[in-house]
This record gives C-alpha cells, structure tokens and sequence, in this order.
C-alpha cells in the first residue's frame, strides 16, 4: 500500500494521518467546505474537496470518496470512525473498486453491525448475552407484539436500533406504559441516523459496568484480544472518560472476558482491529453487547499500555500481513491509561456545544501525556460535525500517577474563544468515586440530574477578587491608554502574600 | 493612581491601582496587593499577585457588554465600570438565575433543527427547566428556561431549522 | 516535601514543574528579567524575579535563590541541569538552610565533580580507566611539564576542564606543537566558564561512542542503573541527538557496563540521580568518562523506554524513599527512543545562534511523541541562555519506528520567526550511517567539516517553483489589496497533478 | 489577471495568476496549476496545488526587502517584483557566494563578546572562512565571510562586548 484516501475528517484523520507518515504512506485528505483549513487537509500530502458542510452531502458520499480515491492513484480506504467506518456498501464499494478496505470485510461489517446477528454469533460462541429480542423488530411490528415481548424480557427494558451506536436511537424503560413512545422516539433517531427504523429490546442490566475489549485479527485466522478498556463514565451513553484497565476485572476475569471476545471474533472469522463491548454486573458477570466493527475513539489507551500501535496494525492486517503480536503481553498491561474526550460543548449549560473560533490553544504535553487533537489555533469548530476536538490521554506507572498527569495536563491546556469540556474534567478526576473506582455506566447522568445544571467549578470569594483586579489591570494595559502593552519585568519584593491563589484554586474545586 | 468598579456576580468591587515602578499596587476590598502584569497577547495576561502566577483570559462577551475572565479553569463574567450591552445575557445562559431581571429571550446558540418544544405560550416554568431540545454537532441539546417565570412567546415548531441566534421563545 | 523551589529556567524548569505538579507539590519559579513571560513562570504556583538577565547576577546567585526559598516557604530546592546543579557550595547553602537539595550530597557533587577525582573514584571500584594525569594540572604548572605527560599519555591527546562538562574547556591535540595554545585555551574557556582553570590530560580514544548509564541512588545503599543511552551524535562536544538502547551495545555488555557504572556510584556512597560516561572503542572495551552527579537532559528517552519518571524519583529520593524498582526489567527497555535537541540555531549558518520572537509555535503530539519545551508562540528566546528551547523525544517499538516517528514530529513542528536545528534533523535522521548506526562522536563534526557550511536541506526546482507561487498568491490574498483574507473553500476538480510536491520534497532533501 | 515576479536564487520567474472562482489558475515556467490558497494567518499560507497540500510561511526578511519562504524545512529567499531593501543581505549570511556583489558588512547576530579575530585589514578570504568569533548565548560562534575577496575593515577587536548589528568587518 503505497497511498491513503483517509474517509474522515477531525482528529482521527490526523491520527490516520500519522500513522501513514510513520509506514512512509502517502496520505490524503478530504473535506467539505469548513473543513478547508483544518489540520487533516493541512497536514496531508494531498487534499480533495468532497462538497458541502452536511456530512450527508460530502463525508457519506461513498461515490465521491471512490471518485478521489481514483483520482489520486490511492490504494488503500481507512474510514477512521463513525460516518461511513461501519458501513458496509462503502467497504463493498471500496473492493468493487480495487481499493483495500482497511478494516474488516463488508460480511463481516454487515453480520456485526446487526445487533440481533451479533448476539446470535455471541451465542454461538458461548458467550453470554443480555437477555432480549432475537430478531429485529421491523417498523411493521406492533406495540403490543413489542409491548407482549418487553413483558417476557423483564424491565428495566432497553430499547436499541439495530443499526445504531454510541446511544443513537437508545431509549430506557422502566415503566410499561412509557414503551410505546419510547419506542417511537428510537425509531425516529435511528431512521434519522442510519437510515434504519428498525429497533430490539434487551434487559436493562442494573448498574453495569461498560468494559470492551480491542481485538486485532489478521487473514490468517490469528485473532488477539488486548487488555480490557473501562469505558463506563458515560453522559447518555456517550463516553466521555475511559481507562485501562478496568480497576474491577482482576486477571482471571480478564482472561475469561478477553477470550469470549476472541471466541466471538474467530466465530464470524473477523479480520481487523474490532472492539466487543460488555456489561459486567456487580456479581462479575458478563454479558456480550455489541461489537464495533473499526477503530474505536479510546484506542490510543490500549496503544500506551501495550506499545501497540493499531491504526499500523491495522494498515499491515489489510495488506496481508500476519499478527506476531505476543498474546501473553497483550494481556499484562504496562502502567495505566486514562483518555479524556475534549469536546467544544459547555459543560456549565448542560454540554450545549460551543463551536466557533479558537482564539489560542496551547496543548499539553511532557511525561506521560499525548494530545491527539484536530484543531490549531485560529481555527473554528464547525457546527456541522461532532463537536469533539481532541483525545487527551494520560499514562502512568499506576492508575493515581495517570490520574495526577490527567489533572495536570487538563490544567495546562490553554483553549480560548470557546467552552471545553476540560473543567468538567477537571471537577471529574477529583471525585472520590472516580479516585476509587466506584462507577457504573448510570453514574454521570446520576450525577447530572442530580446537579441539575449547576455549575461544576464554582468561582469562589478568591476567584472573583483576582478576576475583578484583572479586568482593572487589562484596562491600564491595554494600547489604546497610551501605555506600554508589555512592562519591563520589574522585581518582586513583597513578603506579604495572602494564600490567595491556593484559596482561589481551591475556592475553584468547591 | 487610577480606580475601577468592576461588576461580578452581582458584587461590585472598587479596585485602585497605582504605578510602583514597572509593578502595580492594587488595592482592593481593603487590601494592597503588589501585582506584576504582562500582557502576553490581547486576550492573556500573565498576573504574579504578591509572587502567585496566574495566566488570566480576558475577552470581550459575544453578545454583551461585559467581559469573560478565564481564571483556573473557570470562567466568570466581568462588568467594567458598569459598562453593560445593548442586549441581556445569552437566552440560554445564566442558569444560576443571577442577572436575569426582565423578559429573556432564549435563542439558538447554534445551526440546527428543533426536534422538541416542551413550552407553550403560558405555561409556568423554573429556572433550568427545559424547554426547547435543538438538534446540532450530532447532539439533541435541551435548552433550559434562565429564570422561573411564564412562557411569553414560542418562535418555533418542532422540525423548524434555525440558524445560530434565531429567537426561539420569550421567558416573562 | 510540600514546596520545592526550581532554581533554573526554560525546558527543564517546566519539566521539573510537570513532577511537582504530578506528585501534589507546589512548584515556586525563579527568573531574570528577560524570563518574566517564560513558561516555567508562567505555569507556577509563584515566581519570583532574581535580577538582570546575565546568569552570574540571577541563576546563579546562592544568595537570592536561598532567599527566594526562604521567602516562598520552600522545603526543597530542584536544581535541574545546568546552572548551579554541580555546584558543592550550593548544594550546601541548601543544607544550611535547611533546604533539602534534590540532587546528590555536596560531598558526592564535590568529589565526581573532580574529573581526577572521579577517575580515582573508577580506578579503586575496579572500573577501567582511559589513561591519562592523575592530578589536576593548575594554573602554575608549566608548558614543559604538560608536553612531557602528553608524551607519557600518547597523541591524540585530549585536554579537559577538571570542573568541566558539555565540552567547555575542552580540546583536542594531535600535534604535539599546537599542545601550548589549547591548553591556554581550554584554561581560557573553563576560568570563564568554572571559574577554576585547572585541566587535565587523557589519551583520545580513537573513534569512540559515547555510551552513558544513568542511575540512581537511595540513601539506604540502594543503587539501580538504567539501559545504556547512546550519546554519540554530538556536535563540538555538545550531545544533539540521544538514543536508548543502543545499537552497538549488546546483552552482556549491557550487563557489564552498567554494574560498572552501579560499581562506581557505590564505592562513593551516590544518592539521588547521576549518569555515569564511558567511550566504548571499536573492539567493545569501554572506559571510564566522567560522572554528572545531576538530572541529564536526554533523561526522558529513558523514561519512556523504562516507564520510570526519573524526576519524581529525584523527588521520592530526597525525601528519603527507598527505590522500589525492579532492577531486571530497568535492563530490559521497552522498544527504543531517540531525543533531538531543538535549538534556535540555523543549521544552514554554521549553527549561528537564533535568538528572536517566536511568531507563531505549533508542537508535535500523536503517538510516541513527547516535547518537552519552554518555548510558546509569541515568546522571545533570550540572547543571554543557552539555545536549546525543546527536547522532542520519540518513541517506537523498534529503533526504525522511533525514527519514523521522530522524522514525523519534525515535519509536525512549525516554529515560526526564528531558524531551528529541525531541518539538520529531517536530514541527519535520513543519513545511511544514522540508519545503519555507523556513527561516533567524532561523526558529526567530520560531516560538518566536510560540508563547509553547505545547506542541509537544498530547495530544487519544485521548492522554488512552489515559493515563488506562494510569495504571488500572498500578494493578491494580502488585506491591503482589497481581496478577501479568506476565500471560501472551493472545489479542486484538476486531474493533472505532477508530483509536484514529491519533487519538491525530495529535492529539499538532497 | 494578474503578474508577478519572483526572483529567488538568482532566477527571476514570471507569475501570472487568474481567478477562477474561489481558486486562482497559477501559470508559471508555462504550466498552468490550480491553486486553493487560503491565509491561516498573516504570515502562514495553505496551499492546494493541484491537489498537493502545503503549509508555507511567507515573512518579511528583518533587514532586506526579501522574503523568507518556508517550504517543507527549506527557507527561501525570494524578492517580489524587483523590490530590494536598503540594505545588503546579512553580513554572515549568503555562504552560497550567490547576490554577493559589492562590499558585503560582517554584523553580529546577537549580543556578545568578540574572542577572536582571525582577519586583518587585507588578508585575502574565501567565501565560509571564519573570520571573527562571536561568543554568545553560551557558544562560540564563528562568524563566516560571504564570498571570496580582501578584508577591507575589521572594526572590532578580541574581548569587545557587541551589541546585536553591530559592524563587525566589512569584505571587499
């Protein structure tokens, strides 16, 4: 493989990118109208406009994406994530047009992206699954059929689309009577989203956990799963943190879990990086959930405990490549990762995305912490796209030291002219439950009803004092009063100081 | 010697600064401090407060006349000498219900389409309620009521695209 | 220790701060006027202005950082490298102070801080020795004396600075009449620089690598020393490229070289970090060098190759912790990684220092990639410091991957407004005898000799076609024209590409 | 419609560019190119020739009416439409021995002390010898004549402190 169309557009088509530069691969870029200056089309050897801003108009077009591939003399696809990475008429298109799809093959897309499938191959596999539908339930079903079904299941009842993913057409049950217009409301999203009404009920698992596991299969029949990823802290159904490994799966949890993922993989004899997602209850149960059939957002945590960079993995399995992986190492994580998903959304107003222009941004970096960001300075967060602009990922040699570089990192990131997510972050990781562990998937949006809005950093007497004598000090500084912008540094001799900033800061955290 | 009243959170503080060589003396509720400031760009100051460093955003508010502070990871609205806008605060802002006298207008902060209006004209609402959800960024983003009081007007249906700033109802 | 005092500036300031940060310290920075805006200031808890900007009036003032740390309220003192970190007296003007000094005891600096010293140190551990003076030759001995223990020694011969480091004061002689004017030189170089002329003589080892072990020690008789780092690529003495492992170091020597170098700390009782020197000669014989009884800057490639954070553990040290480490797996290093020294230099200008305002700074990130840097957009590297304003460090699976990946950082990097040494790396890394490691410390400058100036990267044809466009399209996008700043996005339809970009890339590599 | 001309090395080429919608027709050495060009910020340009990405900086050289081009770690220095500064290149600039004409000025790059001075008024030099050293910013840094010629003025001498441009020699 010698050229790249990456399908994608944001920070995962420049961690696509980079992956190519490190194999020597040309690499090339599409993007919609916005997307001109991003870092994807500025960092690419080349670049292709593919239409307007609506992802439907330009990132979907599976015929203007095979169009530029041809253009550009590429041979291989990455999709990256979402848009088209799970669809298998692009894959198909792809093969049909004589370009190595990298990721799986599109039976195997098509068989996995079927949850009510998926789960039949799970139970092939002799894995166990939620209880729940086994067959979708078309837009011909009735409410009483689905209502009749739910009762045998049991509530709390979940209601999925079939073709759905990250929460997309996800609706929870607990009351009977609220079915019918649950199950409207998912058939609206999900037709909406994919393209596909049709929707299955499983059991709702009562505080589970969310832990997937990464796997890599080569076209060899070698299938390798990795060390567990925890992914439970979750805004409606959404990950927002994930870590691994999983404070609650010990080793031989771990083994049983990792090798029902690799029993279900070599079951429909996947090929490419894929992820198998579980509930695990309180009694260290687990149940198969769905499987992703690409790359998934937290891959980079698995790549710092392993040294494992699967996104390469990937390029190598499409192009014939064989796994010569270690299995053994892959299971015995090196020191801790956490990532956090910086979003352009305001966590103090209900995580309202704030798009707009970057005013300046200064990325983190040093021991331990690796920024896998889309946007630059100067730059505007589009309205047309996910509002996520950055993986910011932290590695220690122990779940505190990567939870202290979290923190320190969140604390250098300088991001101006828009919200983040990072001081909802910065309030996260210095929970007591988030210190020792204790969440389950129900444990944000617990703690989001509960908060109802309220800010999560609250400045206190010592904030407001400094951002008072701020404004002051920026009206004397400031060009336009005939002063100088910048003084000579002066010498600092005062020995009163009050604790102000350790009040402030943690007047801040309150 | 210059002096400033400077508006936060419905305080006013009085601040007086004087010149002391390359350094500032800063008076405030009582107290002096001595302040090194350099401005790193028009928006970032770099403040050592009696040796505290401290790097401070401060930019003007979109759509007001006060001035957003950026200190530690918060974010504070600053009104400078009781300089205000011509408009109120953000429709979809203030959820702490400071600051929100008078009828409140709640717009879309951004692109999108109206998937739920749970307000008609009348209805009584409370602070933080929500009111209208946007569909926007691949989210469903609810838009809450910033006081309690009385739904005035609804500008929109469900299913209507908005563009960013489009009025989409009155809270009284 | 709840508040330590960082008694330097620029990258390893930050650095330092990052480990406070990291452990729950409180961070307090020092700076001349010239640093006011530095990142190490900025990103403090305080900081305090030591003086003007001529280091003997700021970083190196005993009394003030003393003072600082008094009236801070510091309970330890971090003297990174460089400055004052060798300095015995100030190591204990700390003790004094009741300070603890995060670095080796006074004692150790004073005794390995004698090159001669430090010699009689390896000898009596049992450690070869390269042959050379037993005893400082100080300012009264005379020209013959000198010639004669050359004579004695052997040509080459070198002459060194006894209180020497980082090439200062030292030289290199290989006919016997230049003997009288280097060592007039050298004494020249090392009183500005030391304040202590005293020299002494060691045979040159003929092609040799520089190979380096760092360690550390605890003060309950612990001492564990780390993989090899491979130091050879340096330019007049000054290391520019590091690497852990190395390639011309295999198991057994690995074992051999560091309980060498664990021999030699012990037999003086070392604590804290150190890196003992060796020069390992074409037939695997390796000698004794020299120790730096502090913090080295190429510290992180073994970091990322052993997970230990070398600073925390100077830290943990001080405050009395015992090491913990398991000494095996500290010899066994997890894939491979290289660290580039950026400087404000201008390759193309001899290395002609480049000191100026950064306009604008965009800094790698990604997988592998870690910059520790002190630099920011729109700060000005100062005339009166040393130029170095990043470490970037790579890591990989292998050492083909680490350079991949540091070749791509590189051409990440944008650091615009002032000439860096990124373009001498895109083209070192790119050279057969890097790939191949045929390359030792006299490597560099013979390159640099041969090529007399000439330019390391040469804009051909595409690269001056594709400038002389860009200063064109400047001209009519320009403000003042009238024309828009920014055009909307359009739709690139061309089908005739020529390799236009592939030429000019490899034509600006010839 | 519209033409330029670019002198860069030594070679003066002929520019003209057209608009075509948001994109510009670049014709240069005769081959027409499709740019998409788009300004990131005043001194940063993304380029889109025919598809090919490039991100390049185009600033003002400091003390000639040049250009620095940056283009993939290469910097270029181009003068636009024949316009030249006041002022010769840098005096320890141009090793090439290219635009090197006329008396060419030593000046020192940045504050520091002169240690040694390896020219007299007279000596004959050849382009990249090391005429004087300059120790700054912890180095020594041996300053280089531009071309091959006589040493027409030293103006220093060794231990003199100097300040950044300060004329050092001038070669002949």
């Amino acid at each position: 493989m010698k050229k790249i169309l990456i399908a994608n557009r944001g920070e995962i088509a420049v961690r696509i990118l980079r992956a190519c530069r490190d194999m020597g691969i040309a690499a090339v870029a599409v993007y919609s109208e916005c997307d001109r200056t991003a870092l994807h089309v500025r960092g690419a050897d080349e670049a292709y406009a593919i239409g307007p801003n609506p992802a439907r108009d330009s990132y979907l077009r599976i015929d203007k994406l095979i169009d530029v591939a041809r253009r550009a003399g590429a041979d291989g696809v990455h999709p990256g994530y979402g848009f088209l990475a799970e669809n298998e008429a692009f894959a198909a298109a792809c093969r049909d047009a004589g370009l190595t799809f990298i990721g799986p093959t599109p039976e195997a897309i098509e068989l996995m992206g079927s949850k009510t499938a998926a789960r039949q191959a799970a139970i092939k596999a002799g894995v166990p699954v939620v209880p729940g539908t086994v067959d979708p339930l078309g837009a011909d079903v009735t409410d009483e059929v689905i209502a009749a079904r739910a009762a045998e299941i049991g509530y709390p009842v979940l209601i999925k689309a079939v073709a759905g993913g990250g929460g997309k057409g996800m609706r929870s049950v607990a009351d009977p009577a609220a079915l019918s217009g649950a199950i409207r409301a998912a058939r609206s999203e999900a037709g909406a989203a994919f393209g596909d009404s049709a929707v299955y009920l499983e059991r709702q698992v009562v505080h589970p956990r969310h832990i997937e596991v990464q796997l890599l299969g080569d076209a060899h029949g070698t299938v390798v799963p990795f060390v567990e990823r925890e992914c439970s802290i979750q805004r409606r159904h959404q990950k927002v943190i994930e870590e691994t490994p999983s404070i609650a799966v010990p080793m031989d949890l771990r083994r049983r879990i990792t090798s029902a993922a690799a029993a279900v993989a070599r079951s429909v004899g996947y090929t490419n990086a894929g992820t198998i997602e579980f509930l695990l209850d309180r009694s260290g149960e687990f149940f198969f959930l769905e499987m992703n059939t690409r790359l998934q957002v937290e891959h980079p945590i698995t790549e710092l405990v392993s040294g494992v960079d699967l996104v390469q993995w990937q390029i190598r399995i499409a192009r014939g490549e064989r796994i010569d992986l270690d299995p053994e190492r892959l299971l015995r994580p090196d020191g801790h990762a956490i990532e956090c998903r910086i979003y352009a959304e305001d966590p103090d107003e209900n995580f309202l995305p704030s798009p707009g222009r970057i005013a300046s941004l200064r990325s983190p970096s040093g021991p331990g912490i690796r920024d896998d960001s889309g946007a630059t300075s100067g730059w505007e967060v589009p309205v047309f796209f996910d509002s996520m602009i950055s993986k910011l990922v932290a590695w220690g040699g122990d779940r505190p030291q990567a939870t202290a570089r979290m923190l320190r990192a969140l604390g250098e990131y300088e991001i101006r002219g828009i919200k983040t997510t990072i001081p909802f972050f910065q309030w996260m990781l210095r929970q007591p439950e988030f210190r020792d562990g204790r969440f389950d998937t129900t444990f944000l949006d617990g703690i989001l009803a509960e908060r109802n809005g309220r800010p999560f950093l609250t400045p206190g007497e010592g904030a407001e004092e400094l951002a008072a004598v701020a404004v002051a000090v920026q009206q004397m500084l400031k060009p336009a009063n005939g002063r100088s912008a910048a003084p000579a540094g002066g010498t600092t001799t005062s020995r009163a100081r009050g604790g102000w900033k350790q009040q402030a800061r943690v007047d801040a955290l309150g | 010697m210059a002096r400033f009243e400077v508006d936060i959170n419905g305080r006013t503080r009085t601040i007086t600064i004087e010149r002391d060589g390359a350094q500032f003396l800063v008076q405030v509720d009582g107290r002096t401090r001595r302040v090194d400031a350099v401005r790193l760009d028009a928006s970032t100051l770099s403040l050592l407060v009696d040796a505290e460093s401290w790097t401070i955003g401060v930019t003007d508010a979109p759509d007001t006349g006060e001035q957003l502070v950026s200190v530690g990871g918060v974010t504070l609205r600053a009104t400078l000498n009781g300089r205000r806008g011509r408009f109120g605060r953000r429709g979809h802002g203030a959820p702490d219900g400071r600051g929100t006298a008078g009828p409140q207008r709640i717009t879309a902060p951004m692109p999108g389409k109206v998937v739920r209006v749970l307000i008609k004209p009348g209805d009584a609402v409370t602070a933080r309620q929500a009111v209208i959800v946007v569909e926007a960024m691949k989210m469903e983003n609810e838009l809450r009521s910033p006081k309690d009081g009385v739904v005035a007007e609804v500008r929109v249906a469900e299913g209507t695209s908005v563009d960013a700033g489009s009025l989409l109802a009155v809270i009284e």
